[in-house]
């Protein structure tokens, strides 16, 4: 008979009425995400970065921008000082294939979602904005990297090899 | 299993209907003329033994001496497949004769091959720019396009 | 106006009526153009008008090495990646003889499935929504889909470009949690399609404005190159995960489901038990899994050696194909995609015509086109 | 408690003896008269505008909820505060005016729109003594007024200068004017049993049972043909979004467009009213007063509006108008002749055991009719696409002169 069907969905509908939203509402609510999650937080680990620029190269639009010069003594293992090492966020797409070209797994995804900003100037991060974003990640989750390696303490030697990098914090 | 079908055999087949139709048949597909291309294609899509009844895709390839056009063909009954090639030569004009007469689905494919590629296809019934506006110089996918 | 013909019979003439439905329209799906002709409300004349989302995709991927291709077939049909990733890496494997380990070929199917059941979810959501039901199938649907995109952030990370797949294998191998969270929702998804159906297959409404509406015949069309839900519901039980088995397909037991005459209802009611049979495979697939490596040695930068190779799948929205041309360096030479959606598009001016513009919405709706892979 | 069950009429009696008491003598007494009139006539036409702000709540957080997610909930508690801030909005919005319209008749149309919706009001009773005017044809009125909306949304369509207006307004003049006859026959049908046209007198006939009861088959006509007059779905054919933007009111931005959204939820809430008074007994019930008697069955009526328009799809409109002519209609007229064989053969009143009968036999008819419309499309004839189907639609009409 005519009208049945209708009746059957209007059943379905209000069995919604009294069901839990399925939405959550977000600044108060977060979804975790997943452990793999590649957000806005790139975070780049000079102590672990050799200056290889494999992540450079892998990345299909080339937003990764490293300048390096050999640096150190040869007896103690050749090293490549990073002079220039910028991620253009802007233009990012967050593929993750420079998080897995790089060998020592010095740039890892990960992060929060509201990293949002008012210009596309503060989505250009260069080495010392890294710099300071890694270190903020690392002492707000007790030395450990996104992948869930332990990273060094402060006062510790840095993982790759050769010398400790003259750091610039202060910018 | 879609198969293969036997393109030595299927070169002699097509080789009696239309006498130096094919100009190289190897691997998985036939090179054919570009004036036999609309009577073998016919062919194909009218003998119930192939039965080809299906133009999967049409793609145009740049290969700066000349274009080479790749038509899939399937068949639904025999679950058979073929690959068609066909060559358009010289930068200026190259043409081709169009399938939309026996394929419906060639129209905007064909239409997107012109555009992308610059090649003509005589007896399209609407050949006419379809992603790039219709003022828009030069055929950007071909190896020598620069930039509008 | 009345106006007496030669004959003599009463003719009731109107003025015809041209609109452009599109590029902004809420029902066109995204940039799309109809150029229309009405004669009161029927539509006597359509032209699609495209390339308002043209991105030179397959220009672009002559630029870019085989694994920095990927990224781009993401952003084809942008609500099934991991369809797009699978038919590309496929090409891919062909072209430079790698074969997949086991293990990756079972992830790479329960992947294409998923994403299968989320793009329907969004099609026939949409459909829905073109006949006017106020987005409620609309947003059950799209809480199916946010569960499966879940699923998807848990093994890459992204929720719609996923990057998933790579030429050899897949990115990386399932985390722990993801199994038990597969689990809980395969076991839900048949309840919810069952809501669906309750919902929607019956309804009188629906099924008066869907029924005998644009009937695609059979040979009409397998002769425009129509593929996908569309073909399927015109009775032609073509459907490369059966015909032209590639991963491992053919060790799973699942139907495809057919429809009778071609029309609007059809081509819902197809997607719908699609949505079924993915379910049945995902299940499969689960069971089935072996251990093992999840990725085959490949050097990072391939050199295929020259020549080309032509691969396929069954995409929820057709047959996707991704003809690939080798030069021997480190990109392709020629990357062509054969778009489902794009093709599917032939018969979009032979079925609108002469049907209302309410049914123009509904025809076009029941396409399940995306702009991302028309415009490319 | 008694000023609680009576607060309309005793506010209003205490006020004019506050202004007689107040005013010098020399004030004459058709200036009171005057000014509890036009006091009366406020209160009335901010009735709309605020239930209206409630009724928008409601649908959106309804909907929300039949939609499995909130709705508004940003704006005060529970987002009560929500269609204040759209009422900001849509005010402070740029008004504006396209190219090529016709002025007078696009900036004139909302207003044409709205009028008719607010006098509707004044014949509603909220209540034993509450009323504004108490007229003896007051449902004639309430249908006669109403129907010049169809004018005003046509004004508004045509004058746009837009071809979805123009659809819009078609689309609306063909439907609306088709489904005001089996509103009025299936109206019809309560005047017979109850003799008049006064909407109190009609309340009043309804103090035991309510008429839903004797006229299931004309509540059955009256609901889906208000849904249709009232643009709700499934017939809301005039803005259809998904297929011409927004209808009659595309062109309309601002505080223009705000008028016709207030009209449309204002004539929601005016015929849900008037569904309550003919059908569901007014604002008779027990414990409360009448006047809040009246808006739980507006509301209670409204929240079964938004409930279809959450499940159902569109029709077509050769389906909405197939549903006017070929269904409802001749069901309103066999409603019709029933009732009145039932008021004849019972003069004294329906004896209560009508009622079960009176419902079996709408359902019948209903079940009898509905074949005529061919809904189900297996027995309509099949015509393939394309050109084809256009000849075949083409072909000539009229009856020529063989």
């Amino acid at each position: 008979m005519y009208g049945l069907g209708i009746a059957k969905g209007m059943i379905v509908t209000f069995k919604h009425l009294f069901r839990k939203p399925f939405t959550v509402q977000y600044p108060e609510e977060v979804v975790p995400r997943g452990s793999r999650f590649r957000g806005y937080e790139f975070t780049w680990y000079e102590d672990r970065c050799t200056g290889c620029a494999s992540c450079a190269k892998y990345c299909p639009l080339g937003t990764i921008n490293i300048v390096t010069h050999p640096e150190g003594d040869p007896k103690q293992g050749m090293d490549y000082a990073i002079d220039i090492f910028d991620i253009d966020t802007g233009r990012c797409m967050f593929c993750g294939l420079c998080v897995e070209a790089c060998p020592y797994e010095a740039i890892q995804a990960g992060g929060p979602l509201d990293d949002a900003t008012y210009d596309f100037e503060s989505l250009y991060r260069d080495k010392h904005k890294l710099t300071e974003m890694a270190q903020e990640h690392l002492h707000g989750h007790d030395f450990t990297y996104p992948n869930g390696k332990q990273a060094p303490q402060p006062d510790e030697k840095p993982l790759h090899i050769g010398l400790p990098v003259e750091r610039d914090r202060t910018r | 299993m879609t198969t293969q079908l036997d393109v030595e055999k299927l070169s002699k087949q097509i080789q009696q209907q239309f006498p130096d139709a094919v100009q190289d048949a190897q691997g998985d597909y036939i090179l054919l003329k570009s004036d036999y291309l609309a009577d073998v294609a016919r062919y194909c899509h009218d003998t119930p033994a192939l039965a080809l009844h299906f133009l999967s895709s049409v793609t145009g390839v740049d290969y700066i001496d000349y274009f080479e056009l790749v038509y899939h063909l399937v068949s639904f009954e025999h679950n058979h497949s073929i690959v068609l090639k066909t060559r358009a030569y010289g930068r200026e004009d190259p043409h081709v004769p169009s399938l939309t007469g026996i394929w419906q689905g060639a129209t905007l494919q064909e239409r997107e091959v012109y555009d992308l590629m610059g090649i003509r296809f005589t007896g399209h019934p609407y050949l006419k720019r379809i992603f790039l506006w219709d003022t828009f110089q030069g055929h950007p996918h071909r190896k020598d396009f620069t930039g509008a | 106006m009345v106006k007496t013909n030669g004959d003599a019979k009463l003719t009731l003439k109107t003025e015809e009526v041209m609109v452009n439905i599109g590029p902004q329209h809420p029902s066109t799906h995204g940039v799309f153009r109809m150029r229309v002709t009405f004669d009161g409300e029927v539509v006597t004349e359509l032209e699609p008008i495209f390339g308002y989302l043209h991105r030179g995709s397959e220009k672009l991927a002559e630029e870019r090495t085989y694994t920095q291709v990927i990224t781009l077939t993401d952003r084809l049909d942008y609500l099934a990646s991991m369809s797009n990733n699978l038919a590309y890496v496929l090409a891919a494997e062909k072209l430079a003889g790698i074969q997949p380990p086991e293990r990756a070929m079972y992830i790479r199917v329960i992947m294409a499935e998923l994403m299968r059941i989320a793009s329907h979810c969004m099609g026939l959501g949409f459909f829905i929504n073109d006949l006017g039901a106020l987005a409620t199938p609309l947003m059950y649907m799209f809480r199916e889909r946010e569960k499966i995109l879940d699923l998807f952030e848990l093994v890459c990370g992204a929720r719609i470009t996923f990057s998933y797949m790579r030429i050899g294998g897949v990115s990386g191998d399932l985390p722990e949690e993801f199994m038990p969270a597969l689990v809980k929702f395969i076991n839900e998804m048949p309840g919810y399609i069952d809501e669906y159906e309750a919902l929607l297959r019956e309804n009188e409404i629906l099924i008066s404005r869907t029924k005998d509406i644009a009937i695609l015949t059979a040979e009409k069309a397998i002769n425009a190159s129509v593929t996908g839900p569309m073909l399927r519901a015109s009775g032609v039980p073509w459907d490369l995960r059966k015909s032209d088995p590639y991963e491992v397909y053919d060790r799973f037991d699942f139907d495809i489901p057919v429809g009778s005459t071609g029309d609007t209802y059809d081509r819902f009611l197809v997607r719908l038990e699609e949505m079924r049979e993915s379910v049945l495979i995902v299940k499969q697939a689960m069971e089935q899994i072996p251990s093992g490596p999840f990725r085959a040695l490949a050097p990072a930068l391939i050199h295929p050696p020259v020549g080309e190779a032509y691969a396929h799948v069954e995409a929820p929205k057709g047959e996707l194909g991704f003809y690939l041309v080798s030069d021997n360096s480190i990109a392709p030479y020629r990357c062509k995609i054969r778009a489902p959606s794009f093709i599917n598009l032939t018969v979009l001016r032979d079925l609108i015509i002469g049907w209302k513009l309410a049914d123009l919405v509904v025809i076009f709706g029941s396409f399940d086109i995306n702009m991302g892979e028309v415009d490319r | 408690m008694d000023w609680f069950y009576e607060l309309w009429p005793k506010l209003g009696e205490a006020f004019r003896g506050w202004l007689e008491s107040a005013l010098p003598d020399s004030i004459e007494g058709w200036v009171i008269y005057l000014v509890l009139g036009l006091l009366s006539m406020l209160v009335i036409v901010n009735l709309p505008i605020v239930g209206v702000m409630a009724m928008i709540y409601m649908e959106r957080r309804l909907l929300g909820r039949f939609q499995n997610r909130l709705g508004p909930n940003r704006v005060g508690p529970f987002g009560i505060l929500q269609p204040v801030a759209d009422a900001i909005k849509i005010m402070t919005k740029e008004d504006i005016v396209p190219n090529g319209v016709d002025r007078i008749v696009f900036n004139i149309a909302p207003i044409v729109m709205l009028t008719p919706i607010l006098l509707m009001f004044a014949v509603i009773p909220y209540g034993g003594d509450t009323f504004l005017t108490n007229l003896n044809v007051g449902i004639l009125f309430i249908v006669a007024i109403t129907a010049v909306d169809t004018i005003a949304i046509f004004m508004a369509g045509w004058s746009s200068n837009n071809k979805y207006a123009l659809f819009g307004a078609m689309r609306a003049v063909a439907q609306l004017v088709s489904y005001e006859i089996p509103l009025l026959i299936a109206i019809l049908g309560v005047v017979v049993i109850t003799g008049t046209m006064n909407l109190n007198e009609i309340v009043a006939h309804q103090s035991s049972l309510p008429l839903i009861l004797f006229q299931p088959l004309g509540f059955v006509i009256f609901f889906v043909a208000i849904s249709a007059e009232l643009n709700r779905s499934p017939f809301d054919l005039l803005e259809a979004d998904s297929e011409i933007i927004a209808g009659f009111h595309t062109e309309y931005s601002g505080m223009k467009f705000g008028m016709f959204q207030l009209a449309e939820f204002a004539a929601l809430m005016g015929y849900s009213a008037v569904i309550a008074t003919l059908y569901l007994s007014g604002w008779e019930g027990p414990g409360l007063p009448g006047y809040l008697w009246l808006f739980v069955k507006v509301f209670f009526i409204f929240g079964i509006f938004v409930w279809t328009r959450a499940t159902l799809p569109r029709l077509r409109i050769d389906q909405v108008m197939a549903l006017a002519w070929k269904f409802l209609l001749p069901l309103s007229f066999l409603n019709v002749a029933i009732t009145a064989v039932e008021v004849v053969v019972w003069e004294n009143g329906l004896p209560e055991w009508l009622i079960p009968v009176n419902i079996v036999i709408g359902a019948g008819l209903v079940a009898i009719m509905h074949r005529g419309l061919n809904f189900q499309g297996q027995t309509r004839q099949v015509v393939p696409s394309g050109p084809e189907r256009l000849a075949a639609i083409n072909r000539p009409v009229g009856g020529g002169t063989e």
